[in-house]
């Protein structure tokens, strides 16, 4: 990769030459355009390329439910927690499903310490819709005992390392998460809840959730008024990359969601597009879980 | 009311949980370690691995079976904050917080008290090894997140051990290496009978149990094996310059057998040396290979 | 097919617009938008001095702060401002301010379903009356496919949107005819795919839908946007004309 | 101002033309492009230049940006968007009205209401001199100053200067003694300009007023008295949205009420 | 952003007219601006514009569980975050003095007066009670923003009709607004607040000041009456020190204000009444 960015950049500036490294440095979008006008990109990819995806479940003992998913760079861990809570007034026998991505100063030097930065903000807004209005989980699964006491969800997504497209990211790993949930059957007696402290959890002393989608995404970044578009970019693309056209689909390949933000107006056949390599990308998700 | 997250009922809490009366579980009586095959001195086996942050100068994760750490090291950057004026050495910050899933009970967003006073000590334990005299008016930050909590102590010593092969990752100057173990004072005797299993929560305080026996020192505690402690200590440690930079102790024991924890829990830190060493070795051969 | 809004006979019925600039004194631009029973009030300062952190050296730096009718802003507000500061970062030509800020405050004042395209519409027009310099207007309109009749309802009702099966926000430009030659700088055009069909530059849906659904939403929603685009420019015409009568000396 | 085009204006674009024959322009519409047999009979094609509300396109074309009444000069080479709003942008030869809201050796610092403080040379001022530093020395936070833009440019702090650089004299520029300020749109100050301005007109007829406009909305206004400098300064926010006919009522039960 | 001082010219100016009697918008002293009120479509949705300084008051509602210690005891909350929209000096987020006093003020006039009954509010005790929210938007800040919210949220409760209830043992329905008629709430007085701004070391107070006058007086005085010339709150925030004659000649103006201002509410909601 090296050796190509440094070419492109001497072909750029006969005059004096330096580094790729420093070209980039410089003029960040010409070094990309450089790229991206002979279809590829800095990492060696090709423009609707995605970056090697890992699913892990239960990793965390801790939660009810966990998954780890690594996109390339960024890796995300959501733990699942199921905790007990009184009902709302106006849904006495609805439980709780509350999603929240955390973008720690840990996982980039672009996060700073304290209250969640408008991204995160966004992203876990945008699960939380996903999960609501594509009717995930039929939330009456979640009551203990009716206007009493319900099952409260807590689906965390811990970012370890950012690099780019962490909605998929977290997206995949809530869902994974959720279908790793298993909760001890809970005894409700005035007021009192109890589960079983045994050891091996089995079908007898507890539940799964029923999930009636598993609603995974693709993201694609636009770069430029020649709206370019990048699949699944890392940081240093996102960055100079002016919108996000991001497809959310479901086993069945129904939208479950779908968003096209900032940049110019894009053309039907771009979205077209954008919905077909998502189609592509989701079934690999959907292997990629699946095989483990 | 936390406005800049989603919102989720005001209060929840984990369910009881009831055993069985036949139900067989682990208690110190037994005379055994909860987990039956390891010695009161042996460790859990240690994963320890550089550089999975990719955005970060250095970062480390460590593995001691279920409890899992990962840590990025951001630096040295210059100060932010103005006000401050010169400030002729560097400074060392550091930021520890659980997952909101990594404990028995779930965990809040915001840092808790807890939080606060072991990133205050881990601040303590690692500063003596690096060389803030030559980063004038810079920072260093260290963010630690523990992911799975298996035995608080030894969770936090693991910490200080991985957030100090962050810092050496990250090609920050430092006079030695931390390595860090904890050691458990528990009372493996058959006297202790019908040991009732204390509520879950259990961490910090111990049950006071009255005997005559000695506590057992054990070595690197699980949560299990912590429910049953009279105390525990913690030594963080610079092996190649023999010298203690830390040392947490809590509960009511002997001096002989706090002193007796230190040599074994500065033999541990020798060990534990050697795996840090062995990836710091293997991040460079990476380096080198790319 | 009915709608439950029983004041509106067709499946792509709007409601009735209306709006008012310059209303507020303290901003440098305001305007309210109204689609009959919702209503948002938008401000505008600037171009005024902007934080250092804030502070970019090529552009003006565009700040979009969303307050919700009934408690105080939330996640789903943080989620509408990203929204619409990336819907207006592109037809702001914010290179003719560094150094500045261009702040808008975005207030429901009745809600009753669409907020967001009416939040959308106020800024529009909150922009023109403060003069900040627009490379084109824009407009924006929510639709819903419902549930029970599989009907594609635009401008639904809060209502409505509760029965919807799908909700899908649309913003278009008035200039989708013209070529994107918008940002200034040079393009390097390897997508060349202008195939003259209605190009959004917002969409925003969620809920469950096919394809084919989506993209009839897309037509259905551009001939709506039109006609927001229309009633725009004649408010606008009629109030900068009125201006301009009531100072012939 | 933006570059000039090379182009010869056609007549205005048939848009939707109101009763008014005003042509609105909004932005986003274009500057028509030239047909080909206007440019036969004009004998050479004179360069146009554009003015404040229009934007050259990469693809030559001419684009609006701001909402306004599209103007053209009569020998149409050059057009503009004539618009009103509240913010000041500053543009070098402009008068304007600052606040003086700091001093350093070299300069004061003056809010003219525009995005970025301006700056006043502490020399820019008639017949200073190193060795005769201008009377302003006195000059402190919060006075009044009726400047000139001497440099204006959106990727610097605006400049300053109180003489006339053509004449080298104060020519009423310089310090505002005593009266009222007030912020007015950027199109009534424009308007104000003019001595002759309707409202002006009618109130001096009645009252002695001395009246500093400055194009950056502000108006200064001074009088025998606080309650005549009231009634005019009234009378001026007032007239912004009347009609002449409405404008001479207002003045006259104005004037009545005193 | 930071708040502009107005000029040296301003502020002898508006002194000096003072002192000859004059505002300087041409006010007299004890005149309030135009008050307009206009109500929304839905009920408790108020606007309310005094001068140029303009605020949207809205009221909602909705059913919780009481504190244990009263049972019986409905909420009565109010929201007076003030938007960057009412002027840049206002940080969304990040509350100024002048936040806190109105906040604290409108909690005295109404609350702690109890202009609201609040045990009218209980549907089944210890289980289930209305709790009423009014969110105070400050959409334009020139001037007495504490009086203008005052008149807005009083406005907006007396407007405002929660859905009606009925209680079968413990079954308890509410029926939709469009259903059944839906009930007004029950208000003891209606507290309204007058704002005093004080220049010359008290020598000049103009009521309902501007905000270039807020910027230049010496101090103020708030007094909170109903019509019955009760005084619900009564605060002098700082500024210079005032004898008590003033403060009691003060509170006579006041008491002809309230009762103004009270006539246009109640006219202003017997309008609305008729169009519904």
């Amino acid at each position: 990769m090296a050796s190509t960015s440094i070419s492109v950049s001497a072909a750029e500036s006969p005059a004096f030459s330096f580094s790729a490294s420093t070209f980039q440095k410089l003029h960040p979008v010409e070094f990309f355009r450089k790229f991206i006008s002979q279809g590829v990109r800095p990492d060696g990819r090709l423009l609707e390329g995605f970056r090697p995806t890992t699913v892990h479940k239960n990793v965390v003992s801790t939660a009810n439910g966990s998954a780890m998913v690594r996109i390339g760079g960024t890796t995300v861990i959501c733990g699942v927690k199921a905790e007990v809570a009184e009902p709302k007034m106006d849904s006495p026998n609805q439980g709780y499903l509350v999603p929240n991505v955390e973008l720690s100063p840990m996982c980039s030097s672009s996060f700073r310490p304290g209250p969640p930065s408008e991204q995160a903000q966004a992203v876990s807004e945008a699960i939380n819709r996903v999960l609501k209005e594509s009717k995930v989980l039929d939330l009456t699964d979640l009551c203990i005992e009716e206007g009493k006491a319900v099952w409260a969800l807590w689906a965390d997504v811990s970012c370890v390392s950012y690099d780019g497209n962490i909605y998929d990211a977290a997206l995949l790993s809530v869902m994974t998460a959720l279908s790793d949930v298993r909760i001890r059957k809970p005894t409700y007696n005035e007021g009192i809840i109890k589960v079983s402290g045994a050891e091996i959890l089995d079908d007898e002393n507890s539940f799964t959730l029923n999930l009636a989608r598993t609603p995974l995404s693709a993201t694609f970044s636009l770069f430029d008024s020649s709206m370019a578009l990048l699949a699944d970019a890392n940081a240093a693309e996102e960055a100079i990359c002016q919108g996000e056209i991001s497809v959310t689909l479901d086993e069945k390949g129904q939208i479950c969601a779908l968003s096209k933000v900032g940049a110019a107006s894009s053309s039907q056949t771009l979205l077209r597009q954008c919905i077909a390599t998502a189609r592509t990308r989701t079934d690999e998700l959907r292997s990629i879980i699946r095989s483990q | 009311m936390d406005r800049k997250r989603v919102p989720g009922p005001e209060l929840t809490v984990p369910p009881l949980v009831e055993y069985a009366l036949d139900q067989k579980r682990w208690s110190p009586q037994e005379e055994c370690r909860h987990d039956a095959n390891r010695q009161p001195e042996d460790l859990r086996p240690i994963y320890l691995k550089t550089g999975l942050i990719s955005q970060a100068s250095g970062s480390a994760y460590i593995e001691l079976e279920k409890t899992k750490i990962a840590c990025g090291v951001y630096g040295p950057r210059p100060i932010k904050k103005s006000g401050y004026g010169f400030s002729g050495t560097g400074t060392l910050n550091c930021e520890f917080k659980f997952a909101t899933f990594a404990c028995v009970k779930r965990r809040n967003h915001i840092r808790d008290p807890q939080e606060r006073e072991l990133s205050m000590i881990l601040t303590q334990a690692l500063t003596p090894a690096v060389r803030l005299e030559l980063l004038p008016k810079s920072a260093i930050d260290v963010y630690i997140t523990v992911l799975e909590c298996d035995g608080l102590s030894s969770c936090f010593a693991a910490a200080i051990t991985a957030a100090s092969v962050a810092l050496a990752h990250a090609g920050i100057e430092m006079i030695d290496l931390v390595a860090a173990c904890s050691a458990s004072y528990v009372i493996m005797d058959r006297t202790l009978s019908s040991a009732v299993p204390p509520p879950s929560t259990t961490s910090d305080s111990a049950p006071a149990a009255v005997s005559l026996r000695p506590p057992t020192i054990i070595m690197d505690a699980d949560l299990e094996e912590e429910k049953f402690e009279e105390g525990s200590i913690m030594v963080a440690y610079m092996p190649s310059l023999n010298e203690v930079t830390h040392v947490l102790q809590n509960g009511k024991v002997d001096r002989s057998i706090v002193s007796q924890s230190v040599e074994h829990c500065i033999e541990a830190c020798n060990k534990i040396y050697a795996v840090m060493r062995h990836a710091l070795v293997e991040s460079i051969d990476e380096k080198q290979t790319r | 097919m009915a709608r439950l809004d029983t004041t509106r006979t067709s499946a792509h019925q709007l409601r009735p617009f209306s709006s008012s600039q310059n209303l507020l004194n303290r901003a440098d631009g305001s305007a309210q938008f109204d689609f009959g029973g919702s209503s948002v009030l938008c401000s505008v300062v600037g171009p005024a001095e902007v934080k250092l952190r804030d502070e970019k050296l090529n552009k003006a730096t565009l700040e979009v702060i969303v307050r919700p009718l009934v408690g105080l802003p939330g996640v789903k507000d943080k989620a509408c401002e990203r929204a619409i500061r990336e819907t207006l970062e592109p037809i702001v030509i914010s290179a003719l301010h560094p150094r500045t800020l261009v702040q808008i405050v975005v207030q429901t004042m009745k809600d009753n379903g669409s907020i967001l395209s009416t939040a959308l519409n106020a800024a529009i027009m909150a922009l023109l009356d403060a003069g900040i310099p627009l490379n084109s207007i824009i407009g924006s309109v929510t639709c819903i496919i419902d549930s029970k009749t599989n009907e594609i309802l635009l401008d639904p009702t809060t209502e409505e949107i509760a029965r919807a099966k799908s909700t899908h926000v649309f913003v278009f430009d008035n200039k989708s005819s013209i070529p994107s030659s918008t940002s200034a700088s040079m393009d390097v055009d390897i997508s060349n795919d202008d195939d003259g069909s209605p190009r959004p530059l917002f969409s925003e849906s969620t809920g469950l839908f096919t394809e084919e659904e989506y993209l009839e939403c897309v037509n259905i929603s551009f001939k709506a946007c039109q006609a927001v685009h229309g009633f725009i420019r004649t408010a606008v015409s009629k109030k900068i004309e009125k201006e301009h009568q009531q100072t012939q000396a | 101002m933006a570059p000039p085009v090379q182009n010869t204006p056609a007549e205005q674009q048939d848009g939707e033309q109101y009763e008014s024959g005003l042509h609105v322009i909004l932005p986003g519409d274009l500057l028509p492009p030239t047909q080909s047999q206007d440019s036969e009979d004009v004998v050479m094609a004179p360069v146009i230049k554009l003015g404040p509300g229009l934007q050259p396109m990469s693809d030559e074309s001419i684009v609006a940006v701001k909402a306004g009444i599209l103007q053209s000069t009569a020998s149409a080479n050059r057009w503009w968007v004539q618009s009103n709003q509240k913010r000041y942008v500053p543009s070098s030869g402009e008068s304007v009205i600052g606040i003086v809201r700091g001093k350093t050796a070299e300069h004061y610092k003056l809010d003219i209401g525009a995005a970025h403080p301006a700056l006043l040379g502490v020399m820019a001022f008639e017949g200073a001199t190193k060795r005769n530093r201008p009377n302003h020395e006195a000059s402190i936070l919060g006075d009044l100053l009726y400047c000139r833009v001497a440099l204006a440019n959106k990727d610097m702090d605006p400049e300053l200067e109180c003489f006339n650089p053509t004449t080298g004299k104060a020519d009423g520029y310089g310090g505002l003694e005593g009266g009222h300020v007030f912020k007015v749109s950027l199109g009534l100050a424009r308007r104000l300009l003019d001595p002759k301005t309707l409202v002006l007109r009618l109130l001096g007829q009645h009252i002695p007023f001395e009246t500093a406009v400055g194009i950056n909305g502000r108006v200064w206004i001074n009088s025998a008295s606080a309650s005549h400098t009231i009634l005019v300064c009234n009378a001026i926010k007032n007239s912004e949205y009347l009609s002449p006919k409405e404008c001479e009522s207002m003045v006259k039960s104005l004037i009545q009420k005193m | 952003m930071k708040d502009t001082e107005p000029s040296k010219n301003e502020r002898e100016f508006l002194l000096e007219a003072l002192r000859e009697g004059a505002r300087i918008d041409g006010r007299k002293f004890y005149d309030f601006r135009t008050l307009r009120i206009s109500f929304g479509s839905d009920y408790g949705a108020v606007e309310v514009q005094l001068g140029n300084t303009r605020i949207l008051a809205k009221v909602s509602c909705e059913v919780i569980r009481p504190y244990a210690d009263k049972p019986t005891e409905g909420f009565l909350s109010f929201s007076t975050e003030i938007s960057p929209m009412a002027s840049t000096v206002f940080e969304a987020g990040r509350q100024t003095d002048e936040e806190v006093l109105v906040s604290r003020m409108i909690e005295k006039a109404m609350r702690r007066s109890r202009a609201l009954d609040t045990e009218g509010l209980c549907i089944i005790a210890g289980e289930k009670v209305w709790s009423i929210r009014v969110d105070i938007h400050f959409l334009d800040h020139d001037g007495n923003l504490a009086d203008a919210a005052c008149i807005a949220a009083i406005t907006a409760l007396m407007h405002f009709r929660r859905p009606d209830v009925t209680v079968v043992g413990e079954e308890v329905t509410v029926h939709p607004i469009e259903q059944r008629n839906p009930v007004p709430l029950s208000i003891h007085h209606i507290p309204i607040s007058v704002t005093f701004a004080l220049f010359d070391k008290g020598e000049r107070m103009v009521v309902d000041p501007t905000y270039l006058e807020e910027q230049i007086m010496e101090g103020d005085l708030a007094l909170t009456l109903n019509v019955h010339k009760e005084i619900c709150a009564l605060s002098k925030a700082g500024g210079m020190p005032l004898e008590l004659e003033k403060v009691v000649q003060c509170s006579k103006i006041a008491a002809v204000k309230v009762q103004e201002i009270t006539e246009q509410i109640e006219a202003a909601l017997a309008a609305d009444k008729k169009k519904r």
